[in-house]
């Protein structure tokens, strides 16, 4: 059901934990629904330095966080917004068709954070 | 890697005795049980033989047992059949009584039923899945033409007392029908002593073959097919008898009742090792259902903070078989309807799952299990946004 | 003593290679197919294999295959999947057209559905056992809502024009279900060349195991379930899937596909050589059904003066297994509603036997059960009171 | 479904034929049942003497032929007269049950043979 790859992201994900110094963070989820991811960024000259993720939820949920972070960083903020949920997918090797919806929640975690940075850097 | 199956109330590996008792039914004797010629006769005696070994496994007389393709459609059969009996005179004024925690294989009938004009009551459970009697008993009604009421539940593992239920049913002179395809091999089964009128059982949870089940229907109980074609099973089940299937059923159902005496102490044994080595390690756990109307092979758990089927992927990675509760969908995470019936706290509901023990499990296996269960919660508690809310 | 199987319409002996395709499904990968771990995992897999291998023989999609436990299943979920839908918006107020000589699988559910308010027209059939086309396209009505022909004829072989029924039922927009039971595996079964929406299958028929069988439901018809519970098989047939079955159907159906070039013109050869023998030699004997348009494994005979349980008995002495058509019961013989359809002298009625070839049959075979019918022939005529009327 | 003593007597009937100069015949069963049977009995001195009989019909109807041609042959008309049902069905270790109606028929002829021959010997 589950490709290979995504098995092999959720069973050994990178980039967990917690940035304390953050210039950025987001949330989606809620505990009723049961899925909470945090995305925590650092950016350094547009750049996003560093990325790290906390997650509680499902497999979907965990593989999304950890392949949102690796495909983030390193990126400018313009790139990583341009990531799709197409492009997380792919590169989980595909994911099964009913989950698809969920599959998003990482990438909004990411947008919610770089938007958090932007909105403290225009203070 | 060695692979550790704990899942049996999801399905069992099939007695290798069983698979032999089978095997001569699909090359050799494979006749149709209707035919009157010697290939025909072969089916025709192995299908009596199986139904006698039913028969005796749960005290029933031959002619009570319907042979059906499984647990789901014996369940089918024993409401629908009630209800859909000509000549009741009842037409749909007729009121069904079950539980809220039913397999969706009662569930579902009765919806489809109440979607049809048929009025249904859903009793409540307590915190530990026991019926509500007071509930129950005020829930009957002048048009109650049948109660279903499974004999212990397939998540939490829970045992109803069908035999005061019985007593209720039988003052209203009303049909008691229950599931037991989680009891039977597991807790003795016996119709009488139950006092049922009807009985599902279920091949593949009992170490036989998938695609066979019966349904145990008491002398003198009306029932309507609600499939039609051939004569089959006394008018009641159509359909060309799947012999090697049955015949299955019949060999698995005698091995579950002699070994009823060992098989579910050990399997005891073992749950009650692993329940308390989870509860030695780990924080933040419980156990749903009840302490001691409990299947001998159930273990129900939730952990906060960590997620069911993120725990169950972690433990098939390392080999291990458990089912999860709560099943992602694209629309919403459906949670499971029996842990919201007994009313799992929000926090622990998402982090469940059932660890279901089969005869042929090891201490040494539950040692593994244990172990790799409190890894695994704290994996995923480490990576969890909210472990430390 | 050897004993020949010529009884291959009533059901087959499973290929040893299908069994062998099973067997691992038992006791290794004996997981429930909608379980997450890898047990599950490989149930799963199986179980797409045996989908697509079906799908690939009668050339239909994966998505259009669902399976369930055999021919009589099938046909029921058709017909009362299309009738029961939700929203159709028609309620009873619908019309279903069928034949006479349908299997009872299709005819005990008309009239099951005629008892709780449909209409049903059951079509002629000419004295070959040929749906009489006039009058079907004349019952077709306004609320017709499904056309439920079977492909050819369980007892006198007839293969039914289903391309041209498909015509019609297309320009009035009905839905069109056939009963492939007895064809597939002997002539060409292809959905699209059919025209069908609809197509019922047994695995036992082809040399897969009893307890199997499938419906195709072309994409975009819109069906309701029957049988109520967990939501498998696209929520159209809940119950744990019956994996070893699936796959030995799959493997089956994929080795029928296979051999299609060869066997069916096997069997032919040996049925008109039969036909020549007996009618060489017998008096007083008529064949029953199509010269033509007939299974290539059919051969159904009526003898005047011997009857036909008794011709079957006298067969089965010497190891022959044929079939019956005409079933002694309690009440009174039981004519075959076939064999009064198509209008089969009382003469001949009650001496009428089935004769189903299958591909391991022999011309040897062929000869001596040529021989044993006459030697049983004249036997029960020199013994019947009506020989010299 | 049919004891192996159906089968053997079904297979190797006894007293098949036809008494060409019979003291008594009876007949029960038409075409359109599907079941004939027909018994010829030949008296002396109050006994059976002989008892034959020719039956077009199933296995039930030739064994309970053939037996009750077995059980009167030998006795007088009034033992013959008291044979019962049960007495046939035993004879035959037992027939299915949905069949016991039909068992019947051969003693019904064999009963319908003796009164034509009081018949004519009343005459
Ligand atoms: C309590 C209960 N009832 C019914 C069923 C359905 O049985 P089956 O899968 O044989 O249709 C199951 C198992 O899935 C069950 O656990
Ligand atoms: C034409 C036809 N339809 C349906 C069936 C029923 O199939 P099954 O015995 O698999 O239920 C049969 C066989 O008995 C058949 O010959
Ligand atoms: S339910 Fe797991 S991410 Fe949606
Ligand atoms: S039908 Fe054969 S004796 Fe009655």
């Amino acid at each position: 059901m589950y490709s290979r790859k995504v098995i092999e992201e959720f069973t050994n994900p990178k980039n967990v934990g917690v940035i304390e110094d953050a210039d950025g963070v987001g949330e989606t989820g809620s505990t009723v629904d049961g899925d909470i991811i945090t995305i925590y960024i650092k950016v350094n000259d547009d750049v996003l330095e560093d990325v790290k993720f906390k997650t509680f939820g499902c497999v979907v949920a965990i593989s999304t966080s950890t392949m949102v972070t690796q495909l983030a960083k390193g990126k400018t903020i313009d790139e990583a917004l341009k990531l799709t949920n197409k492009d997380v997918i792919d590169a989980l090797g595909g994911l099964p068709e009913d989950k698809t919806r969920c599959s998003g929640f990482a990438l909004v975690a990411l947008h919610k954070a770089i938007e958090d940075y932007r909105g403290k850097t225009a203070d | 890697m060695k692979r550790i199956y704990m899942d049996h109330s999801a399905t069992t590996p099939v007695d290798p005795l069983v698979v032999d008792s089978m095997l001569p039914y699909f090359t050799e004797k494979f006749g149709n049980a209707s035919s009157l010629h010697s290939f025909g006769q072969e089916a025709s005696e192995a299908l009596s033989t199986a139904r006698q070994q039913l028969a005796e496994s749960i005290g029933a007389k031959t002619d009570e047992i319907i042979f059906t393709s499984g647990g789901t459609e014996s369940d089918n059969l024993a409401i629908r059949g009630v209800l859909e009996k000509k000549n009741s005179g009842k037409g749909k004024d007729q009121h069904i009584i079950t539980s809220l925690i039913e397999h969706p294989a009662v569930l579902s009938t009765c919806s489809f039923l109440e979607s049809i004009g048929y009025d249904v009551t859903y009793v409540p459970v307590d915190s530990e899945g026991i019926l509500d009697m007071d509930e129950f008993e005020n829930s009957i009604q002048d048009n109650t033409s049948i109660i279903s009421i499974m004999h212990a539940n397939n998540e939490i593992g829970t045992i109803q007392p069908i035999r005061e239920i019985s007593k209720i049913a039988k003052e209203n002179d009303i049909y008691l029908h229950t599931d037991a395809v989680q009891t039977f091999g597991k807790i003795p089964v016996n119709v009488d002593d139950l006092g049922v009128d009807m009985l599902a059982i279920s091949s593949h949870k009992i170490h036989g073959p998938k695609g066979a089940g019966a349904l145990y229907v008491r002398e003198g109980t009306d029932l309507e097919p609600f499939i039609f074609g051939g004569g089959h099973e006394q008018g009641l089940r159509p359909g060309t008898e799947n012999i090697p299937g049955i015949v299955g059923l019949g060999k698995a159902a005698s091995l579950a009742k002699e070994r009823l005496g060992n098989d579910p102490e050990h399997m005891l044994k073992l749950r009650d090792s692993l329940i308390s080595k989870i509860f030695d390690s780990i924080e933040d756990v419980q156990l749903n259902g009840h302490s001691e109307k409990r299947l001998p092979n159930n273990v129900n758990l939730s952990f906060k903070y960590a997620e069911g089927e993120s725990l169950q992927m972690l433990l098939d990675v390392k080999g291990i078989a458990v089912s999860t509760a709560s099943a992602c969908s694209s629309k919403s995470k459906k949670e499971s309807h029996v842990l919201t019936s007994i009313g799992v706290d929000t926090d622990y509901i998402h982090g469940t799952i059932r660890i279901s023990l089969g005869k042929d499990n090891t201490m040494e296996e539950i040692d593994y299990v244990a172990q790799s269960l409190k890894e695994s919660v704290d994996k995923l508690r480490e990576m969890s946004a909210i472990s430390k809310c």
